[in-house]
């Protein structure tokens, strides 16, 4: 059972209020219908999914109900930060 | 053929009502009880985008100061003013100010959403020196560490989704949605068999 | 050559205290091979052993960075059936289920297959309507199913809770006898010995660290044990096949999730078939060394640690309890994790990839054990032909762009 | 035979309790395990092993015993496979051997056929499927422990959270320590000290009879702890009979605590808890668990009476018992001297047999020999004598050359009844293993230790490699300080320093693993499986050479006690034969639990009525007073239909629908998923959420909307009204209400944060009753005068607001049947106020409650479509013949519209959602069933299918291949289940719309 800090509460809380949101930093593309089908694709199911640091959103469900980005170990699971959303749009935004 | 239905005087049910006993009770045993607070309203308040200005029209409005994180602010008029997200607050007013607030919020401009939930949450009261003892059977959160006086927390009880404050040493209050009340009250009723 | 298991064998190793052979022998990889297999999970070494039997390739060569089948093969539920909802995917678990029937036979090595018959319950209304649905399609692709009620099933289960007042009550079941379970371990060892009979390498203790790609083809992989070339590479590494595909230079349409299970302590004979039930997510058989073995539901996020939130294991003894009371008061002796590739659409990828050369078979998720050797089978025939094998068409990676998707999801629930 | 009391007895002499095992009588008393208890009455034999059926007695006095399962009790609180070790005593307790070791049992009678009957043996037989297929029951019938419980358990289970800053488990001499430095130097810091036994003190009792600091230091200590216990229980919890089964992520600690006692077995008071599972969240943790003694191996070491030498210490110091009278020690380590001194004092004759040579004399060797007890160095039993008991043993010399072990020399014969064996210790590592943690091989301790560094934790005492109880004692406190550290409660370390030969107190030597012996028959190494030394030898020899394969080609350490014994030797043996170090193979993975969990303690109370939340709507009492039966849709309970005497469902939904296609229906809509949305950009947002166009819709009007994920499958759908341009509620259905929300929750907070909307679920809020049938406006005028009702004012698709009944209410006029209705929404604590005046009010009409059967029909009538029956996460809006719903001209590209112009999503022979009428119209379709093509293959399915009450035929919707093309022509549905009657079914392919296809009936009859 994951410890989680929400970035909004400022207060590390169990998993179970918490739920994960998938894969971050996925936009949605701008102009839909100005792209191939790859890459509408790319957009709807693909996923780097890695192993080691990984990005994710998870969602403060039974608490403020704000998404928020999580950088977990998907190795450990250890927490190594979390961001309130749209404090960073990519892994390697400092 | 209309009077008939203009005099009847409408029966309210309050959210736990079929649950709890004569005195409003849930559970009423040795250092521990928990009943229901009736006759409170709920109004969900989402600031805008300009969170001063909706700062500002709580104000008006109200007469609440927002409060920060996890905490709760209370007006002269006992409006309390619980802090549930950076841009939501609930407050809990009594039935009787209910009618003129609306009217207020409706003749003015504002650009922060007001909506009123007062049917969709029971409040209960929680008291006596076993209410950790009873509510840590159900509860991940930290109520000894972390559940101070002004606290206010959102998180679960059992799989009900719950928000509970502590007003007081010793008194705890929780909100639960009313579709949820029959789950609630059966899982404390069964614990408190045990604390 | 090594030596046949029967009755004589075994006799005569007992008198004569004579050696068997090596079912795995101890090898060191060579530097070139026709085709290397990525994984020596089940589908990686039943893919090897058919390429060698029925697509006369023997110079191949499965690399696996631990010991075989100690990924999901080696930490799964075991349940086999075939009785899925889409015409493709069905046909894919009957391809499967037909093999199974006569691997042991065909392996010189017994699986323990045991077709004791698998039960999906219904809960809801909507669930039964899902039931009679997937049950039809079923009968009509010559599957054999049949809906069973709760009274059939509390005949069949005297130990099932039947009550109409359980929170979920059985409503009914869908039945397939040819179902079963088999030892996982089994069927990993039983191909790898075959496979290595019939002259495949199998090198353990060999992670992939690098496929090399040169002018869109495939040209080997790097290892920790070296570097090994090939001019076809199958990548079946299940929970790891978006590592893999990286290093190609790919990406996928697959997460990796925490799938837990565990085990009670051993117990006499008492559940004689196997039960799921999608809609509480507990799934349960009793081994043949006496543990029920139950299967949790799959963990939300991202992990490659092979555990999972105490949660869903708990949650899952909640449901087998709400399933059979009974069992209160036995106790759980282990608990574990695998890391299931889970697609979106619940369907296997059996696909060439944009790299030439490079094939995956990944996607399996929760419930690739049952399609183990089907899946080798026409995996290696696409492999060996660089062409689709006919029941490994929809499956084609193609399809999460043209639209095809198979979404086994509908009606069939959670994959086990 | 017990001892005269002494003070480190557990046992209170004056006690005395009485109890059955395998059904005999036995005296025992207070403080004793049911093991300590029979081996006083020398009762030593407790069951046939695994798979050759041999006689076994105890091994161990602790959670590591891997022989004396039995089963407790009989009825509702039987419960197999507990450890004789672990279970307290307790007067009236009735046990059974798992297998009883007295019965007659094919497996030892086929004892010569056991070497043909090696590790693996069922993957080389058997092999013929039909041959396995016929067999495989009856070898089941051989497998497992005790039987299942056969009844419902009796018992509760409670779970609790807890949160401290420091959990210590195990509470021997290093956790009692660290407990105690904890607590005194800091002041807030929450403490929880947790241990499986019964009593604090862990193997120190051990040293009582020559160490009287030992005793002094323990009372001290644990009275100390009680004081904080009983004066500041806010801060420190002690938990004994409590056992940490499994350490998870970020230091998620559950421990499982034994309440019972004698008398809440046997009482029938059901509400006291059996056991409870703690859920801790520490900040850091103390392990100080302790180690495991291992056994020495030889040749038929498993039979009855060879024990471990700390156990059989822990039997004579805690229990006062001892079962035999001649004892042999034997052991790699001076801790066998311990032993044999503790024998000696209590007048029990033994011998020391030690494999390491007299080279480096130690003091209590010659103190021993000085004493009278025969010590013998360089010697090694090589095999017991017995048939189940063992009764002597033979030694041979031995000596270590080279880091090999040789055994050498004649043997000799000792006769005796009692063998004591210590080969070294394991530290109980398993709980830091649970999440990821590594061991390493330590060559001094000869043991693996816990991994070095890790964040939040320390390790002391025995886990740590800490020998002597003094040392365990300051290594915890040194330990201690580094845990307030990191808390921050003290900033300068105090550091107390060990003795010199703290990690080898014991100078266990290098593992006795000589091959002469490991070549023998019957060395075993995992007793509850019966691996021996042979088999993994063979297991090597055959290619499964990791240790894993080892483990699951023998099934080495799969056992109750997860081979906490024979693991480690096992790895040392496999080592010895591979020619590896044993740091190269390694550990086997340690995984929870440490000992067993009841699946009730996992579950807790989340069983029956609390294993998922059941919703109810505030009219819920009213339905029940009206006899309806319910249907769960998500977790509410729904009316599904309301039965009059007598009446079977197809004959209350046949009254209910009538009554709303021709008079007056009324139904609890309030489950559906409400959704307050407001802000400036609440139409865009819908725009961009719905598949069809909101800008437009004035207030004071609702609209049909249709919900799609980016893949174009719809998801959801639900009529939103238009309370004012910045504001509109939205409804769900209600099995989809909290997915919805948290989707569009999603897009606004992590793809639109530009948008000012916010929404707020007020599903419980509003109560929602539907008005349906012709009559409904002479209904509502009569429940509601200050709105008004004419059918021009209040178009179909518009709401007011209005007071019904003296309440404030919404009444949207808006019909899921076809039929004029109106939706009343009223705060829900006045909904059953409401729906009883509507039910009293409609009674002149004969007003109808109608459930979700009731509703199905009436929608399916009206080709209405139920997402999540008729589609099924795989239908495009132009699937379910929807395509009216798609705006063309929004300039936000909509959720899921890129997807419609993928190939896949517009072929022609997708299924597609039409109308299917029966030839004969009596006829009723099995939902499910599916519709053929000439060649007899599924070409799609039927999704819904009713007898029309109103149409007075049947009538059925289904997904069919290219569907829409085939209106009018006919087809086949095929029945294949035998219990259906085999048949197939001609059908017209129809629209999905059957009744009032024009539309005339929703505005009533005046
Ligand atoms: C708890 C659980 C329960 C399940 N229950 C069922 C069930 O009841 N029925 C069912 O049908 N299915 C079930 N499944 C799913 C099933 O286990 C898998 O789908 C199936 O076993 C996958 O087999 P595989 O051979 O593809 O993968 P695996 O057995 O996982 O093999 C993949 C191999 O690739 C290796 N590998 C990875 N990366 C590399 C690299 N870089 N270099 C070399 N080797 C590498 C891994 O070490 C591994 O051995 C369950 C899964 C789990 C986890
Ligand atoms: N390792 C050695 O070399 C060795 C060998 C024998 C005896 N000793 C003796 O051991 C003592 C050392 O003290 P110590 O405190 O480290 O060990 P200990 O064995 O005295 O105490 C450990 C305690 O932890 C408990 N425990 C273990 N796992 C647990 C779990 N998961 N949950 C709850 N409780 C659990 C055990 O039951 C035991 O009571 C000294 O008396 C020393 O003489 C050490
Ligand atoms: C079908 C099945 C049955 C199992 N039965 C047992 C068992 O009886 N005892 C046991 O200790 N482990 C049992 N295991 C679990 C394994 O010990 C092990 O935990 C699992 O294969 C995962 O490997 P790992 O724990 O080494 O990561 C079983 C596993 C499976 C897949
Ligand atoms: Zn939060």
């Amino acid at each position: 059972m994951l410890l989680i800090h929400c970035p909004y509460c400022k207060e590390s809380r169990d998993q179970s209020e918490f739920s994960p949101a998938g894969e971050a930093f996925i936009a949605r593309p701008k102009s839909p219908e100005g792209i191939s089908d790859e890459e509408w694709a790319d957009y709807v199911f693909y996923r780097t999914n890695h192993k080691g640091n990984h990005w994710e959103q998870w969602v403060h469900t039974n608490g403020c109900r704000k998404y928020f980005l999580v950088e977990r170990s998907t190795i450990s699971h250890q927490i190594l930060q979390v961001a309130p959303f749209g404090a960073r749009n990519s892994e390697t935004e400092l | 053929m209309t009077s008939s239905k203009e005099n009847l005087i409408p029966k309210f049910a309050s959210t736990f009502q079929p649950l709890i006993d004569q005195e409003g009770y849930l559970v009423n045993q040795s250092d521990l009880s928990c009943h229901e607070v009736v006759g409170k309203s709920l109004a969900i308040l989402r600031t805008s985008k300009d969170h001063e200005k909706s700062k500002k029209d709580a104000k008006e409005i109200w007469d609440v100061a927002l409060p920060k994180e996890l905490s709760m602010t209370t007006n002269s008029n006992g409006v309390q003013c619980l802090w549930i997200s950076p841009d939501e607050f609930w407050l809990l007013h009594s039935q009787q100010q209910k009618a003129d607030i609306w009217n207020k919020i409706e003749s003015l401009t504002i650009e922060m959403s007001m909506v009123d939930n007062s049917a969709a949450y029971g409040v209960l009261e929680f008291n006596g020196g076993k209410v950790n003892k009873l509510l840590s059977r159900w509860m991940s959160y930290d109520l000894n560490g972390s559940l101070n006086s002004g606290k206010v927390v959102s998180t679960t009880l059992g799989q009900a989704p719950v928000i509970v404050f502590r007003t007081a040493e010793g008194k705890l209050m929780m909100m639960v949605r009313h579709s949820f009340s029959h789950y609630v009250a059966g899982l404390l009723k069964d614990s408190a068999k045990r604390v | 050559m090594q030596k046949k298991y029967s009755w004589y064998s075994l006799l005569k190793a007992g008198l004569n205290d004579q050696d068997w052979d090596q079912a795995i022998p101890l090898i060191q990889p060579k530097s070139k091979y026709d085709v290397i297999i990525i994984g020596a999970g089940g589908h990686g070494l039943a893919t090897a052993y058919y390429l060698a039997k029925e697509c006369g390739i023997n110079n191949v060569a499965v690399v696996e960075k631990g010991y075989i089948g100690g990924g999901n093969t080696g930490r799964n539920t075991t349940i086999i059936r075939s009785n899925y909802l889409r015409d493709e995917a069905s046909s894919l678990y009957e391809h499967a289920l037909k093999l199974w029937e006569g691997i042991s036979e065909d392996l010189n090595f017994n699986v323990m297959f045991s077709q004791r018959g698998v039960y999906n319950l219904g809960h809801s209304l909507q669930n039964m309507r899902d039931i009679e649905r997937r049950v039809n399609a079923n009968i009509l692709n010559g599957v054999d199913a049949v809906v069973v009620d709760a009274n059939e099933i509390k005949q069949q289960i005297p130990i099932i809770n039947t009550s109409k007042n359980a929170r979920y009550p059985i409503m009914g079941a869908s039945y397939q006898a040819r179902g079963g379970v088999a030892r996982h371990d089994g069927i990993a060892w039983g191909f790898a010995r075959a496979a290595s009979m019939l002259g495949v390498d199998i090198i353990q203790d060999c992670e992939v660290i690098d496929i090399e790609v040169e002018e869109g083809r495939v040209k080997g992989v790097k290892t920790t044990k070296g570097e090994i070339l090939a001019d076809r590479i199958g990548c079946v590494s299940a929970g790891h096949s978006s590592v893999l595909a990286k290093m190609a230079g790919l990406r996928l349409p697959i997460e990796s999730h925490p799938l837990q299970a565990f085990v009670s302590e051993a117990m006499k004979p008492v559940l004689h078939t196997v039960v799921m039930s999608n809609a509480v997510h507990g799934y349960i058989s009793q081994s043949d060394k006496g543990d029920l073995v139950i299967g949790a539901g799959i963990d939300g996020y991202n992990s490659y640690a092979q555990r999972g939130s105490t949660k869903i294991v708990e949650h899952a003894a909640a449901a087998i309890l709400e399933l059979f009371p009974i069992f209160s008061r036995v106790r759980m002796n282990r608990q574990w994790g695998g890391i299931v590739d889970v697609c979106p659409d619940a369907c296997p990828i059996i696909s060439p990839t944009k790299v030439e050369g490079l094939y995956f078979n990944c996607g399996w998720g929760t419930g690739g054990f049952k399609a183990t050797p089907g899946s080798g089978n026409v995996f290696a025939h696409t492999i060996a032909q660089d062409k689709q094998h006919p029941l490994a068409e929809p499956f084609h990676i193609n399809r999460f762009t043209t639209g095809g998707l198979i979404d086994e999801h509908g009606a069939a629930g959670v994959a086990h | 035979m017990r001892l005269a009391q002494h003070p480190s007895h557990q046992v209170d002499y004056s006690k005395s309790l009485n109890f059955i095992f395998n059904n005999k009588r036995y005296k025992g008393f207070e403080g004793d395990t049911l093991a300590s208890a029979l081996l006083a009455n020398d009762a030593l034999l407790f069951t046939r092993s695994f798979k050759y059926g041999r006689k076994r007695g105890l091994m161990t006095a602790g959670v590591e015993e891997p022989n004396a399962l039995v089963s407790l009790e009989i009825g509702g609180r039987y419960t197999p496979n507990l450890k004789a070790t672990e279970i307290m005593l307790y007067d009236g307790l009735s046990a059974v051997s798992a297998s009883n070791p007295n019965a007659f049992d094919l497996r030892a009678f086929i004892k010569p056929l056991h070497r043909f009957m090696p590790a693996g043996f069922y993957y080389k037989t058997f092999i013929k499927q039909k041959v396995w297929a016929k067999v495989e029951g009856r070898i089941r019938a051989f497998s497992g422990f005790s039987k299942a419980p056969t009844v419902e358990d009796v018992d509760v289970y409670d779970h609790i959270f807890h949160h401290a800053e420091v959990v210590v488990i195990g509470g021997g001499a290093a956790g009692i320590s660290a407990a105690l430095e904890v607590l005194n130097n800091s002041q807030k810091e929450r403490v929880i000290l947790v241990d499986e036994r019964n009593q604090l003190g862990g193997e120190l009792f051990n040293e009582f009879s020559s160490d009287e600091a030992a005793k002094t230091w323990l009372k001290d200590s644990v009275n100390r702890l009680l004081s904080f216990a009983n004066e500041d229980s806010e801060r420190f919890t002690l938990l004994t009979q409590s056992t940490a089964y499994a350490w998870h992520d970020q230091n998620f600690i559950e421990v499982l605590e034994t309440i019972t006692t004698a008398e809440s077995l046997t009482s029938s008071e059901p509400q006291k808890a059996r056991k409870i599972v703690h859920r801790i969240r520490a900040k850091e943790v103390i392990l100080a668990t302790g180690a495991h003694e291992r056994p020495m191996l030889f040749e038929a070491n498993d039979l009855t009476n060879i024990m471990l030498s700390q156990s059989v210490r822990r039997y004579l110091h805690e229990y006062g018992v001892i079962s035999g009278k001649k004892v042999v020690i034997y052991g790699n380590n001076d801790s066998i001297y311990s032993t044999a001194k503790d024998l000696h004092v209590n007048d029990i004759e033994c011998i020391v047999v030690d494999v390491r040579s007299s080279d480096n004399p130690i003091e209590i060797v010659s103190e021993l020999k000085d004493s009278g007890v025969k010590v013998l160095q360089g010697y090694s039993i090589v095999k017991a004598l017995g048939s189940h008991r063992v009764k002597g043993v033979e030694i041979t010399q031995t000596k270590l050359q080279d880091n090999n072990w040789q055994v050498f020399g004649d043997t000799q014969t000792i006769i005796c009844d009692l063998v004591a064996t210590s080969g070294g210790f394991n530290p109980v590592v398993h709980l830091d293993c649970h999440n990821g943690a590594k061991t390493y091989f330590d060559e001094v301790s000869q043991s693996f230790l816990p991994q070095q560094e890790r964040d939040n934790r320390e390790v002391c005492g025995a886990v740590a490699g800490a020998g002597a109880w003094q040392d365990a004692i300051i290594d915890a406190k040194n330990k201690a300080q580094f845990t307030l550290n990191a808390l921050g409660a003290v900033s300068k370390l105090k550091q107390e320093i060990l003795s010199e030969n703290y990690s080898n107190y014991f100078n266990v030597s290098q593992f006795f693993t000589p091959k002469e012996i490991l070549n023998k028959q019957k060395v075993f190494l995992d007793l509850q499986n019966d691996v021996t030394t042979l088999d993994v030898a063979l297991s090597i020899r055959e290619g499964y050479r990791s240790i894993e394969h080892i483990k699951r080609y023998t099934a080495m350490g799969f056992g109750t006690d997860q081979g906490k014994t024979g693991n480690i030797n096992g790895i040392a043996v496999a080592a010895e034969l591979l020619e590896i170090p044993l740091s190269e193979l390694g550990t086997t993975t340690f995984r929870p639990a440490y000992t067993g969990v009841d699946f009730g303690a996992m579950a807790g109370r989340e069983i029956g009525d609390f294993f998922d939340p059941q919703r109810y709507t505030t009219i819920h009492d009213s339905h029940v007073a009206s006899g309806a039966e319910f249907e769960v849709v998500g977790q509410w309970y729904r009316p599904w239909y309301y039965p009059e005497t007598g009446e079977n469902m197809h004959q209350a939904v046949h009254r209910e629908c009538l009554a709303a296609r021709t008079s007056l229906g009324m139904m609890d809509a309030s489950t559906l998923g409400k959704i307050d949305v407001q802000g400036s950009d609440a139409r865009e947002f819908l725009s961009r959420i719905y598949t069809n166009a909101w800008m437009k819709l004035a207030p004071g009007n609702c609209r049909y909307g249709l919900m799609c994920n980016e893949k174009g499958m719809i998801i959801d759908d639900g009529v939103s009204t238009c309370i004012n341009d910045n504001h509109f509620i939205m409804t769900t259905t209600t099995g989809g209400a909290a997915s919805v929300y948290s989707a569009l929750e999603m897009w606004l907070q992590t793809e639109w944060s530009d948008l000012d909307v916010h929404l707020n679920s007020v599903t419980d809020q509003y109560s929602t009753i539907a008005v349906v049938g012709p009559n409904a406006r002479k209904l509502m005028k009569l429940l509601c005068q200050d709105v008004d009702f004419e059918r021009e004012n209040f178009r179909f698709m518009q709401w007011r607001q209005g007071t019904v009944c003296g309440v404030d209410a919404r009444i949207m006029r808006i019909s899921f049947s076809g039929e004029l209705a109106y939706e009343i929404n009223v705060e829900a604590n006045y909904g059953r106020y409401i729906w009883d005046q509507v039910a009293i009010t409609g009674e002149k009409w004969n007003i109808t409650p109608y459930g979700t059967e009731s509703m199905h029909v009436l929608r399916a009538e009206k080709g209405y479509i139920i997402v999540g029956q008729d589609t099924d996460g795989s239908m495009t809006p132009m699937d379910v013949n929807m395509s009216w719903i798609l705006a063309k001209d929004k300039p936000f590209s909509y959720v899921g519209r890129r997807s419609f112009s993928i190939s896949a999503l517009s072929a022609e022979d997708r299924l597609q959602l039409v109308g299917l009428l029966t030839k004969d119209s009596s006829t009723v379709i099995p939902e499910g069933a599916h519709v053929i093509d000439n060649k007899g293959k599924s070409i799609g399915y039927v999704t819904s299918s009713y007898f029309s009450p109103i149409l007075d035929r049947s009538i059925a919707m289904a997904q069919i291949q290219g569907g829409l093309a085939k209106i009018e022509e006919t087809v086949l549905v095929k029945i294949v289940q035998k219990k259906q009657g085999l048949k197939e079914i001609p059908c017209e392919v129809s629209s999905s719309v059957f009744y009032d296809i024009e539309g005339e009936k929703v505005d009533g009859n005046d």
